[in-house]
């Protein structure tokens, strides 16, 4: 495969946004404060909306809906980014933290 | 497949130097104009005795930015801080590549080219929020927050005024726009009253947000010197501090360039003959002229001025507008139309 | 004096020395920092009549980060020179600093047997390349600092001097 | 490799330089214990995954990705972490190297499960298209397939807007 | 002044204003406990620019305490000579010929012009537009001229004797006060349309820092302040001095209590020291300068004397102590701008940091004045 | 709502109107005086630090050093010192120095000097790097002026 080929074959963005996805649940899992979930969250949906993108490009017989799809995907993770935004400094005045640990007290 | 890639690289690399010598250039000498602007208003002369006129002032003073010490002070987060002021420069020289100077000088005629330029210009913001915080200083921080917020509510009327004009030219590809305004100067987009009566007023708000976004006078909250000592770029030193300053003003020749394509035809000649770059360039700088000739003339406004102003006066206008062209479209293709 | 504390480059190039010495010499951006009375002839000498932007010296920049000189335009009392003494640190190589007026070259009038409050000089806090006497001196006798910092920056003088009179 | 200097050779190696960004700023943005530092990946990698959109044949999505992301959400998440003030991320020693390697070792499998489907996967044909996706082409599909999608995520923004005034509103009376 | 209620959930921060800073004009430090863009709680730091004045006067004869009564506030530099002067020749009996004390009025008052254009363009400048500073210094310039023209001196005027003045004034002089008023009045009219009118300014200062009659009371704020809150009090017509209830003007009142009523009432003094002028330029009379019958050496009789003046920021009051000898046993000054400044903390409590700045461009402060 | 308006149209019109008047200004010939090409005339009365006046014939100072000067100055920058000639009668001044760094231009000095010996001089625009150079041997400044 000709190294400076990869960008119109399907596979190359799969991978990337296979690595994009493995590192947004890397982050998921590892990260230990609400904004840096809410960063990883953001990777994640990048690597979902790549993959859109690239079957719409690829496969799809008709190429709007991937990219329709992203856009949905954008405007959901803007709503998304704003709510967690203020439920995080909501939670930042409670808590006078925004560290998972410390927010735990619904924990069963 | 790549449209980009058509052409010669060298081409492409060609143009790039040129943009980033423009660049350079422009914000060098604007600083010059401003402050000679500044003098005569004041009734001063200004820079006069370092070369003629004044004129070798701004190579003078970027020898003396690019051999000052560079300072990275305690407490700052250095990757941040020495991004920051390329993350405001560079989308501001990107911008350029969609302007078209003169019917076949734009670095890439792109279908959607008003939209890149906004892409770009939303990367400014947070160059500059990036600066802000990474300096670790409490002036800067606040700065960097009054100027995104002020970014972030003046975009509103600004997308709403373009979103109508769009509407009017069918297209984003800028060199279309300046072509459909070929002729006269009544053609012009601010004259154009029957796409839309409130074109000047559009024209108006257009040149207002481009202010409070390029965080010009009176919009200039962000380095209220009274206030809040140099803003976003207090700690910055020697050239970090040249970088914003360029960044600044590549910013305002792109506000000024992006009224002039959208609104007063640019590179059209007013006459009809004798269109090109020369027109552009003209038009470009009297609009920086009358950019410099407001922030000599008013006082600052507050954060709360400028939130009211934006949402209680901007924005219901530039909606009405919206409302208003649609309903010109429509009325205007229902009486002549298909 | 004040360029004591830079460290000479190794390998010295004589005429990009001198057009490096040209550039600082003709954008003397002063900080705005005015401590007394002679701040407000400070002041003066930026106004349209005395113009300190022909030099262009007028850019007066309200953080030390950008500052080419600092203008010690009044009294330094013992409870502002540590400020001002920050001050001068925080300013970026290379910095001079001109010390207008009486009181900021030796206490001034200010000065008297059993003394509590003023420091008497700024030589005493850093060093000084420019003084200007005067309670208060005239703007054209700050605009002369500025010329004689030039002078001593590049080693010439490329204005002619005023006799007074 | 002789291509590199034609057009097409041009475009590979920007894609390479682009997919590098996007990675680079994945792992800063999910490795940097300084929350701005993170932030300023995640916008590094949010502009590499515009370029790949570019290079996916639409270009107004790279804009919008460039405008929305970059410029609103990343600028909202550094006005929290502004408003918010969190310092470097605490860890406390054993959970975090234990966690770290857990969460990794999670991750590799599903990327190394991924990448495989990827890989091994015989991809059909490309079909006909129907149309050349250009922005005429999702503007007809916004009003008429998906129209009420596209009302519908108005009312969900609405809706994000006022949850988000009324949630920092209550955070801001009980302080 | 007490404490901000400390309240731990209460995202304060503590920002220093100064002693370096291009708003305080000069080196007030104001240590602010902000909330976001608000501030909760402000605490003006004094001592800056400490320069020992009083302590001064006691070490000095009472001649030669004259200079320094220019450098405590350098900008009506005039009026503080004045009032020095004055209660000096009340205590050791010295009577000022005519034409000296109108000399002295016309030069106070021009002093109080130069000082208020001053003013004018700082204020301006702090709320960000710099091109009136330079207009006003343009004009003060003028001014400034003028007065050197008599005094040898631009700004630390010592030109008052006991007395009465160090020397004539001249024709040219004359003329060109007369110049100078017809300038003025030509200008002022651009400087209201250029910032009085202008929107932004309005909604700058419009309702903004609010300080009442009562609260200057408490702070016993003087000067345009007080008068601003409206209340008419004003030392050359409450307490009348010099030649001043021979001359006709009016006191500037307005009753808004807000920056704009603050400012208004300069630029209207402005025309009134016009007036001023006019007046005892057509009134001036013949005559000797200096009293013939001046003691050289003064040695004002035991006892307790104050006096006071109306400077260009207020009240400025003067209390010295005679013990019979050459110099004074005690020196108490009494700096409008002080107690202008005290008011600064609860005024701006709750407010927005520009509209502060505002507030505190509205007081016209003159640091050395405050700490002496 | 009228109000809204009103104050729109208001608003507007005074930010034009500013326009006007600094465009005006910017029309206006510049007021500035290029001080090193050119300079004012110090008034007659402008206060430099002070000189020491010679006799019209010899040359000599005219002061003869009674020390009303030294005595009357609030900050101590003036020190003289004179001696008697064998067979000339009063003194004769050896040496005036004046520390003119704590100079407050007061004029005290010249007022006290009741042989109009000393008067100020037109220096108004003094500066250079040493600050020693501001202690003046006023005598010998003298000597030099009459050469």
């Amino acid at each position: 495969m000709n190294l400076f080929n990869l960008h119109n074959s399907l596979e190359s963005y799969l991978v990337v946004a296979a690595l994009l996805f493995g590192l947004g649940i890397y982050g998921l899992l590892n990260r230990r404060t609400l904004i840096g979930l809410l960063i990883s969250s953001e990777l994640l949906l990048s690597g979902a909306s790549l993959n859109f993108m690239a079957f719409s490009r690829f496969l799809a017989p008709d190429p709007t809906t991937g990219q329709i799809f992203t856009l949905f995907i954008m405007g959901i993770a803007a709503a998304e980014a704003a709510i967690a935004l203020s439920i995080i400094i909501a939670v930042y005045r409670n808590y006078q933290s925004i560290d998972t640990e410390d927010v735990a007290e619904l924990q069963g | 497949m790549m449209e980009l890639l058509e052409m010669e690289p060298l081409r492409l690399l060609i143009f790039l130097g040129g943009l980033i010598a423009f660049a350079a250039l422009n914000a060098a000498y604007l600083v010059w104009l401003e402050r000679k602007v500044a003098a005569h208003i004041q009734c001063r002369i200004g820079p006069k005795e370092v070369g003629p006129f004044g004129l070798l002032q701004p190579l003078v003073d970027g020898i003396k930015l690019m051999s000052k010490q560079l300072l990275v002070p305690n407490g700052v987060d250095p990757y941040l801080f020495k991004v920051a002021p390329l993350l405001v420069l560079v989308p501001a020289v990107m911008s350029f590549v969609v302007i078209p100077f003169g019917e076949n000088l734009a670095a890439r005629n792109i279908d959607l080219g008003l939209l890149m330029i906004f892409a770009f210009a939303s990367v400014n913001v947070l160059g500059l929020l990036l600066g802000g915080w990474g300096s670790g200083n409490k002036y800067a921080v606040i700065s960097a927050a009054r100027a995104v917020s002020q970014n972030v509510a003046y975009e509103i009327p600004m997308l709403i005024t373009v979103i109508s004009l769009v509407m009017v030219t069918h297209t984003m590809n800028l060199n279309e726009i300046v072509k459909q305004q070929e002729g006269m100067f009544w053609n012009w987009y601010i004259f154009r009253l029957t796409a839309s009566p409130l074109m000047p007023v559009a024209f108006l708000i257009f040149f207002i947000c481009s202010l409070a976004e390029t965080n010009r006078a009176p919009f200039d909250l962000g380095e209220a010197e009274s206030e809040l000592i140099a803003g976003y770029h207090t700690e910055y030193s020697g050239m970090g501090f040249g970088v914003f300053f360029m960044g600044e003003y590549a910013n305002m020749v792109i506000g000024a360039s992006l009224a002039t394509v959208l609104f007063l035809g640019g590179w059209q000649s007013p006459f009809g003959i004798g269109s090109g770059w020369w027109w552009f360039l003209l038009k470009v700088y009297a609009l920086i002229f009358c950019v410099m000739w407001v922030r000599w003339t008013y006082p600052r406004t507050t954060l709360w001025g400028l939130l009211n102003l934006s949402w209680k006066v901007l924005i219901p206008i530039s909606l009405f507008n919206l409302l208003l062209t649609g309903a010109t479209i429509k009325v205007v293709s229902y009486l002549f139309g298909a | 004096m004040g360029k004591e504390n830079l460290q000479s480059a190794i390998v010295q190039f004589a005429a990009l020395d001198q057009l490096l010495a040209l550039g600082r010499a003709n954008s003397l951006w002063p900080m705005t920092f005015g401590l007394a009375c002679c701040a407000i002839e400070m002041m003066a000498a930026g106004a349209s009549r005395f113009d300190l932007a022909r030099f262009g010296a007028e850019v007066f920049r309200p953080s030390p980060r950008q500052c080419d000189v600092m203008i010690v335009a009044g009294t330094i009392s013992k409870k502002m020179a540590p400020a001002v003494q920050t001050l001068y640190d925080q300013m970026p190589e290379p910095k001079w600093v001109i010390a207008m007026g009486n009181c900021a070259i030796s206490g001034g009038p200010f000065v008297f047997e059993g003394q509590y409050g003023i420091v008497e000089g700024a030589d005493k806090l850093f060093p000084v390349d420019v003084f200007i006497p005067g309670c208060p001196p005239r703007p054209e006798a700050l605009i002369e600092g500025i010329l004689e910092l030039e002078e001593k920056i590049t080693g010439t003088r490329r204005w002619p001097r005023v006799e007074a009179g | 490799m002789s291509s590199l200097f034609t057009a097409e050779g041009l475009a590979g190696l920007l894609f390479l330089f682009i997919v590098a960004v996007t990675l680079i700023g994945g792992i800063i943005a999910t490795n940097s214990v300084r929350l701005p530092r993170a932030v300023s990946g995640l916008a590094m990698c949010l502009i590499g995954v515009a370029g790949l959109y570019y290079f996916l044949n639409s270009p107004f999505l790279a804009a919008m990705e460039m405008l929305i992301y970059v410029g609103a959400v990343c600028v909202t998440i550094v006005f929290a972490i502004m408003l918010a003030d969190p310092g470097a991320e605490k860890r406390s020693g054993r959970q975090t190297a234990l966690s770290g390697v857990l969460s990794f070792g999670v991750a590799g499998i599903l990327v190394w499960g991924l990448v495989l489907l990827a890989t091994s996967t015989m991809w059909p044909a490309v079909p006909v298209k129907v149309n050349d996706g250009s922005v005429t082409a999702i503007g007809h599909a916004l009003l008429t397939t998906y129209s009420m999608v596209f009302e519908l995520i108005s009312v969900v923004l609405l809706l994000a807007i006022i949850g988000a005034l009324v949630l920092a509103r209550i955070g801001r009376d009980k302080a | 002044m007490n404490e901000p209620d400390c309240n731990p959930n209460q995202e304060t921060f503590v920002i220093n204003l100064g002693p370096q800073h291009p708003a305080t004009h000069g080196v007030l430090r104001v240590k602010l406990t902000m909330d976001g863009e608000y501030i909760v709680h402000a605490e003006p730091v004094l001592g800056y620019i400490h320069r020992m004045h009083e302590k001064m006067g006691e070490n000095r004869t009472w001649a030669q305490f004259l200079p320094n009564t220019a450098r405590l506030d350098y900008l009506g530099a005039l009026s503080y000579n004045h009032g020095y002067v004055q209660v000096v020749e009340r205590a050791a009996g010295i009577e000022v010929p005519e034409r000296a004390e109108y000399i002295r009025v016309i030069t106070v008052e021009l002093n109080r012009i130069a000082s208020h254009l001053l003013w004018y363009g700082a204020f301006v400048l702090d709320l960000g537009g710099f091109t009136p500073l330079l207009y006003a210094f343009d004009d003060r310039e003028h001014v400034l001229d003028l007065l050197e023209s008599v005094t040898g001196a631009r700004l630390t005027f010592c030109y008052f004797r006991f007395g009465g003045v160090y020397n004539d004034i001249d024709e040219p002089f004359i003329t060109g006060t007369r110049a100078f008023i017809k300038r003025l009045r030509s200008r002022l009219p651009d400087y209201h349309n250029l910032v009085t009118k202008n929107i932004i300014m309005i909604k700058r200062l419009k309702e903004v820092g609010p300080i009442s009659a009562e609260m200057c009371r408490r702070y016993g704020a003087t000067g345009p302040v007080l008068r601003g809150s409206g209340v008419c009090y004003d030392v050359r017509k409450n307490e009348p001095y010099s030649v001043y209830p021979e001359l006709d003007f009016d006191i500037p009142v307005y009753s808004e209590c807000d920056s704009m009523a603050r400012y208004m009432v300069r630029m209207d003094e402005i025309d009134q020291c016009l007036r001023i002028i006019e007046q005892a330029l057509d009134k001036l009379p013949d005559g000797p300068v200096m009293a013939e019958k001046a003691p050289k050496i003064i040695k004002p009789p035991v006892g307790d004397y104050y006096g006071a003046v109306e400077a260009a920021r207020g009240t400025f009051g003067i209390r010295v102590v005679s013990d019979g000898t050459n110099t004074p046993y005690r020196m108490k000054l009494r700096s409008p701008t002080f107690s202008n400044l005290s008011l600064f903390g609860e005024a701006s409590r709750g407010m927005l940091l520009a509209d502060a700045l505002a507030l505190m461009g509205s007081l016209d402060l003159v640091i050395p004045e405050i700490d002496r | 709502m009228s109000g809204y308006f009103c104050e729109l149209y208001s608003g507007t019109k005074s930010l034009f109107v500013g326009l006007g008047i600094t465009f005006r200004y910017m029309l206006k010939p510049v007021v500035t005086l290029q001080y090193p090409h050119e300079s004012l005339p110090m008034s007659a009365r402008f206060r430099g630090h002070i000189e020491l006046i010679g006799d019209e014939e010899t040359g000599a100072p005219k002061c003869v050093v009674c020390g009303m000067c030294q005595k009357g100055c609030p900050s101590n920058c003036i020190s003289l010192a004179g001696e008697k000639p064998e067979g000339g009668k009063g003194k004769v001044l050896t040496s005036y120095i004046l520390d003119f760094t704590k100079c407050s231009l007061c004029g005290q000095c010249v007022e006290s000097c009741k042989f109009g010996a000393i008067r100020f001089s037109k220096d108004y625009n003094l500066a250079g790097p040493r600050k020693e150079a501001y202690i003046f041997d006023l005598l010998k400044r003298l000597e030099e002026k009459g050469r």
